[in-house]
């Protein structure tokens, strides 16, 4: 990874000198080793400073929208983020010709907080190694295997294939990975009784605090205005006399991304409170394939939404409510 | 003697998923059928009568043995009646019950004089015994 | 002592003006009673009803939301029921997910010349809703425990 | 702040006798809104009417609740009324209180309860409600007519007398459709060329008809009103205005060996041709698959012997646009293919032929000059079989499920006509049902059996098969419940007809729905047979179900009066509840124009001031003349731009909130 980043840096500065860009969307240290962050750099001795290793998770492709308005942007993309690009592209949210798309190689970003779950303190640097990944604390070094950290949405990786590029680093391509056991929780979840499920929700939920990091974070959230922001709405209260939003947010914000979510676990990862949020989106995938057809939103540019479709032999909606009780 | 008809005509619908009532009385079974003539019942008769629930009387019919599952009125119905099948349905009714068996090995024998083919007596002896 | 108060439930029905509300009219006029805990609002269309609206009424106390349409094939805009039954196949499956009671939601298709249906949808659809009490626990996802 | 006035209405007994009307009024009066509330025995009548009336004008009312019938009913009663009282004709809600809650509660004090959420819920609507002005747009008056065959002629010819401007597109060179190639008609048993053509003449004379023929629907835009329609004249390779139609080419040109379209194919052409000699317009047409100058550049006879100087072997086809204010299908229908029906031996044995190559064979200008023979061998035939309902009520799914309706008269008219022309012909007829409803049509088959001793056989016939130069019946009688082997010489086939394969193509382009069976759906079976439920489409003929000559032109003259009746308006007002986007919040993301069933939604780059950002933004605009307010796309969008005028997001989450209250 640390030449990947070496590469990437070099050839960003060069774009941006040759003229084929003007800044360069990328990670850069944020305040702990851990957490970089999305950042615009937009002069060829900045991107000196961009960050690339195993711990830029965060799916740069929302930012697009703000950011690559105007004059020609240039964004780095893992093979995930790439569904999330196109689908901004099908939602006409950012324009082909005015970015230039680096696809990054990755396999798999790290969670910090499944290193500290081993009992591993005071860490200081976390540095890739094979497969392994050696952890500096204050109290010395530890290995540990890589697999074992990865971020929740990178353990159930659907794909190492970049959809859409302008150019590769490293040149070489992944693939799909097939066995990628995505469903698995949701298939648990389906598989309890209702009231167990009901009790999972409401612990789960019930963590909530409303900090919108999840919506904020979402490369299908792009509502110039969220309804929840919109005191016209008719669904928004800010007060607290009115319970709808309180209640009902986590749900009508799965609906609104149903058919639109790549399922890049962008929700997750942001969760201050570790909500399993793509849990829900997860859900709604699963349905669309098993009713309508494998559908994988994003993964070209032009493609027309399960749910901005239909075909006459639909299933009825009491398919579900036929599939019995558990 | 009319449940039981109910009854029969029940279990010819759920032996061959005809619905009877679906035959408007063209008569195209009967005119494609080659055992005609020979048939006491013939095809159109035997729907009609299914229908009407006179099952009794079709199984204690040599006609059943008649049809020779040619298919040429299924292929041809315009409503989908399927008349073979039910006459095969009241066939297989009359030899599943006791001593309905048509053909008993007793008279096989007799029938081999080289002129009948071997693969017609099997195939014979098979459908008409239960 | 406590006075068990008899429940009561709160039902909405959502009708498209062409088919279901003339539907529910034609069970009026042929006089077939179905519970007064139904009360219907009239949209123009099936797809009109935003999921929000039905999650809405059972945030705001509803005990059960049924949908009614036209006929797939028959719909007055041509399509808009065809939308309806993917949205609302989506919306059943996550409450059910989430744990929520199946026959709180149902969709049906009413045409208006289906009285008859209308009163029997109805009449089936309270009872099921009398059988499952009342809803406590979409109103209350959110809850702290 | 809205001032609501709310009336209850006691219809008689119909709500008073189990809603407490009094005290609906009562409480609805002290509902926050409401500054006024009274109730009346029938708020329809002309004096409850005027209680409505003074009430708004008296308490300044900006809204009003009319607790009664189904708005299915009174609401556009209700609506006049405001309106006569100056409020806008939208500021009113019904709430339903008989169809929906007196007629079907016995308890009064549940009805009672009931018609108060009700009224309550109607309140929080209209508390919502605003002014909404109905727009208006203009009538092109020019219509267009989708087929040239009777249905499409007497269409044009009735508006076209009218005073109106009307095209016929036809799509064959010549008008004229399936009747032109009919012999006689029953049961009057006329020469079908003899009252058809002069409607042909008549629709190219005159001065408000014109003819596109060679022609097809290429594109259709637009709504009620104003439709835009591409046409394609296919290219003839003989210019239509120069041609004299003197036939000289057909004379000299040396490609004969193509299929007489007109004959049913039972005859050849040459590759230039003239359909048929009553062919409207007179002028000649070159098959370009034919063509020995097209496809080889060699020959040409055509156009040296042409005095006229009308070929034209590079003309290519040509597109015209037009606006027109109303459309009428007229696109009628073929007989069915028979390959899936070969029992019937139609494709090996000349002798078997269908009934409409028995129109062609029967008639002095077909291919056999009118004269009965075998088309195997030219022999004259002594006897004939007729088939009914090939292909027709068959779900097997080899056929039509439903009755084509004209073939029981047809082929009576055959069998009496060929018993009178030829006494020596036996004639037999093979049949399920004999169906003649109609004036006149029984008598008609009566006689073919009475006079002319035509033997009915009821009965189906299970196979064809020929044998020598004969062919054999195998059917069945089932009234002897014999089974019949018939020797005969000819054998016609009454065979189903379908929907022309154009219509369904055409019906997509005008968003006109269509059933399983490819017929055009009309807007209502019974009382708008000849309307299609999209407005601005009018249905004529065999297009919409299997008609016979008196009924597709009656409803020709139907279909025309419906678009006399649009046309003569300037105006058309259009529905004022439909969607809108609201710039502000529109994303741009196209999911509403995917799901708009009318291609209602348009986006543009528009330059937005959003609070003060200024911005060009792609977003949405509706055209409210071809909104149908379905809402579809209000629940496509996420961030709610998009919504439903007089059906607002507000306003069904406040009729929700009040029913759960």
């Amino acid at each position: 990874m640390q030449e990947i980043e070496k590469t990437l840096r070099s050839r960003c500065a060069e774009l941006i000198n040759n003229g084929t860009c003007d800044k360069v969307i990328a990670w850069d240290r944020g305040e702990f080793f851990y957490d970089n962050s999305p950042a615009t750099f937009a002069c060829a001795d900045c991107a000196q400073k961009l960050v690339y290793d195993c711990f830029c998770g965060a799916n740069l492709s929302k930012y697009l929208i703000q950011y690559a308005k105007e004059g020609k942007t240039a964004v780095l993309l893992k093979p995930c983020d790439t569904y999330s690009f196109n689908q901004l592209l099908t939602e006409h949210r950012i324009s082909r010709e005015n970015i230039y798309v680096i696809g990054v190689g990755c396999d798999g970003m790290v969670d910090i907080d499944k290193i500290r779950a081993m009992g591993i303190k005071g860490i200081t640097a976390v540095k890739e190694d094979g497969e392994d990944l050696v952890v500096s604390t204050l109290y010395g070094e530890k290995t540990v295997k890589k697999a074992d950290c990865l971020l929740e949405k990178c353990v159930s990786c659907k794909s190492k294939k970049h959809y859409v590029f302008d150019e590769l680093i490293p040149e070489a391509d992944g693939e799909d990975v097939k066995e990628n056991g995505r469903f698995d929780m949701v298939e648990k979840l389906e598989a309890m009784t209702a009231e167990e499920r009901f009790e999972f929700w409401q612990e789960q939920l019930s963590k909530c605090i409303r900090c919108n990091a999840c919506r904020n974070a979402c490369p299908a959230c792009t509502c110039r205005k969220c309804v929840f922001d919109n005191p016209h709405s008719g669904v928004a209260s800010k007060a607290n006399a009115d319970s709808f939003e309180e209640k009902m947010f986590h749900i009508v914000r799965a609906f609104h991304v149903a058919g639109r979510c790549t399922d890049c676990g962008e929700c997750s990862r942001v969760c201050p409170q570790n909500i399993p949020l793509h849990l829900l989106n997860r859900k709604f995938i699963k349905e669309i394939n098993e009713f309508y057809g494998e559908y994988q939103a994003g993964e070209t540019a032009d493609q027309r939404g399960p749910l901005v479709n239909y075909t006459t032999e639909d299933a009825e909606p009491t398919a579900v409510s036929d599939r019995g009780d558990n | 003697m009319h449940n039981n008809s109910d009854k029969q005509k029940d279990q010819v619908f759920r032996m061959t998923g005809v619905d009877t009532r679906k035959c408007m009385k063209c008569g195209k079974c009967s005119a494609s059928c080659p055992s005609f003539n020979e048939m006491q019942y013939r095809p159109h008769q035997f729907v009609d009568m299914v229908t009407k629930g006179r099952i009794e009387e079709l199984m204690a019919s040599p006609s059943i043995y008649h049809c020779l599952s040619c298919f040429a009125c299924v292929e041809r119905c315009p409503r989908g009646v399927e008349p073979a099948v039910v006459v095969e349905a009241i066939r297989n009714l009359a030899e599943r019950k006791q001593g309905g068996t048509y053909f008993s090995p007793d008279e096989v024998p007799e029938l081999i004089d080289g002129t009948v083919p071997q693969q017609a007596l099997v195939s014979a002896f098979r459908k008409y015994r239960k | 002592m406590q006075v068990e108060k008899q429940f009561k439930p709160k039902i909405v029905a959502f009708c498209c003006n062409w088919c279901s509300y003339a539907g529910a009219d034609l069970a009026g006029s042929s006089r077939l009673s179905y519970p007064a805990d139904v009360k219907i609002i009239r949209v123009p269309c099936s797809c009109r009803v935003n999921p929000l609206f039905i999650l809405r009424a059972f945030e705001r106390g509803a005990d059960g939301v049924i949908l009614c349409g036209c006929h797939p094939g028959d719909c007055h805009y041509s399509t808009g029921n065809y939308y309806t039954r993917r949205r609302m196949t989506m919306l059943f499956s996550m409450l059910d997910y989430l744990g929520v009671e199946k026959g709180r939601t149902r969709v049906e298709w009413v045409s208006a010349a289906e009285g008859v249906k209308f009163s029997t949808v109805m009449n089936n659809f309270v009872a099921k809703i009398y059988e499952l009490g009342e809803n406590v626990k979409l109103g209350d996802l959110r809850c702290k425990k | 702040m809205q001032r609501i006035g709310v009336f209850v209405c006691w219809c008689g007994s119909n709500i008073a006798a189990t809603v407490d009307v009094e005290r609906v009024a009562q409480v609805m009066k002290n509902e926050p809104g409401v500054v006024f509330s009274t109730d009346y025995q029938y708020m329809c009548s002309e004096a409850g009417q005027a209680i409505i009336r003074n009430a708004i004008a008296e308490h300044k009312l900006t809204g009003i609740v009319v607790c009664s019938c189904s708005p299915r009913m009174h609401e556009a009663t209700f609506r006049k009324t405001a309106q006569r009282a100056g409020l806008n004709p939208y500021m009113v809600e019904i709430a339903n209180i008989r169809e929906q809650c007196s007629w079907i509660h016995k308890d009064k004090e549940e009805g009672t309860e009931k018609a108060i959420v009700l009224a309550r819920a109607a309140l929080a609507k209209v508390m919502l409600n605003a002014p909404l002005i109905a727009g208006q747009s203009s009538v092109t008056k020019r219509a267009l007519v989708i087929g040239g065959g009777i249905a499409g002629i007497q269409s044009a010819l009735d508006i076209a007398d009218a005073g109106y401007e009307v095209d016929i597109v036809e799509k064959e060179p010549t008008i004229g459709g399936k009747m032109s190639k009919l012999d006689k008609t029953f049961p009057t048993l006329d020469c079908s060329a003899c009252i058809l053509t002069p409607k042909m003449v008549d629709a190219a004379q005159n001065e408000k008809i014109t003819l596109y023929t060679y022609s097809e629907v290429e594109e259709v835009k637009g709504f009620v009103g104003n439709f835009n329609v591409k046409i394609r004249r296919k290219a003839r390779y003989v210019k239509e205005d120069v041609c004299t139609g003197c036939g000289a080419c057909m004379q000299k040109c040396p490609s004969k060996k193509g299929l007489n379209e007109f004959n049913l194919g039972l005859n050849k052409r040459t590759a230039i041709y003239i359909p048929f000699a009553q062919a409207i317009p007179n002028v000649a047409v070159i098959d370009a698959t034919q063509c020995i100058k097209i496809k080889n550049n060699k020959c040409g006879l055509c156009d040296t012997v042409c005095a006229a100087k009308a070929i034209d072997y590079n003309q290519q086809d040509e597109f015209i646009e037009r606006e027109y204010g109303a459309i009428v299908m007229a696109t009628g229908f073929n007989p069915i293919k028979l390959d899936k029906f070969n029992e019937y031996s139609y494709a090996e044995c000349p002798d078997v032929i269908t009934s409409l190559e028995l129109e062609r064979i029967m008639n002095a200008a077909g291919p056999t000059g009118g004269k009965l023979v075998k088309m195997s061998n030219g022999e004259h035939p002594h006897d004939i079989t007729f088939i009914q309902c090939v292909g027709s009520r068959d779900i097997s799914g080899r056929g039509k499920c439903y009755c084509s309706k004209i073939c029981c008269m047809y082929t009576a008219k055959h069998a009496m006509l060929i018993r009178d022309k030829y006494p020596d012909v036996n004639v037999h007829v093979f049949y399920i049902d004999v169906r003649t409803p109609g004036k006149n049509f029984d008598e008609f088959y009566r006689r073919a059996v009475e006079e002319y001793s035509v033997d009915y056989i009821k009965g189906q016939v299970g196979k064809v098969y020929p044998e020598g130069d004969h062919l054999v019946v195998q059917g069945v009688d089932m009234l002897a419940n014999e089974q019949i082997i018939h020797k005969t010489d000819m054998v016609v086939l009454a065979t189903a007809i379908e929907p022309d394969p154009t219509a369904r193509k055409i019906a997509s382009m005008l968003t006109a729905s269509i059933d399983t069976n490819d017929f055009i759906t009309e807007a209502h079976p019974k009382l708008r047979p000849v309307e299609s439920p999209t407005a601005g489409i009018f249905l004529s003929g065999v297009c919409q179900g299997p008609k016979d000559i008196p009924e597709t032109v009656a409803q020709a003259g139907a279909a025309a009066v419906k678009v006399l009746g649009l046309l003569s308006k300037d105006k058309l007002v259009t529905n004022p509840c439909v969607s809108q986007s609201n710039e502000l919040l529109c994303n741009g993301c196209s999911m509403c124009q995917n799901v708009c069933p009318y291609g209602a939604i348009g986006y543009e780059d528009k330059l937005i001031n959003d609070h003060g950002i200024r911005e060009t933004r792609r977003v949405a605009v509706v055209n409210e003349a071809l909104c149908q307010g379905c809402g579809a796309c209000t629940v496509t969008c996420p961030s709610g731009a998009m919504d439903l005028k007089g059906f607002t997001n507000k306003q069904i989450m406040a009729e929700v909130d009040a029913i759960c209250k």
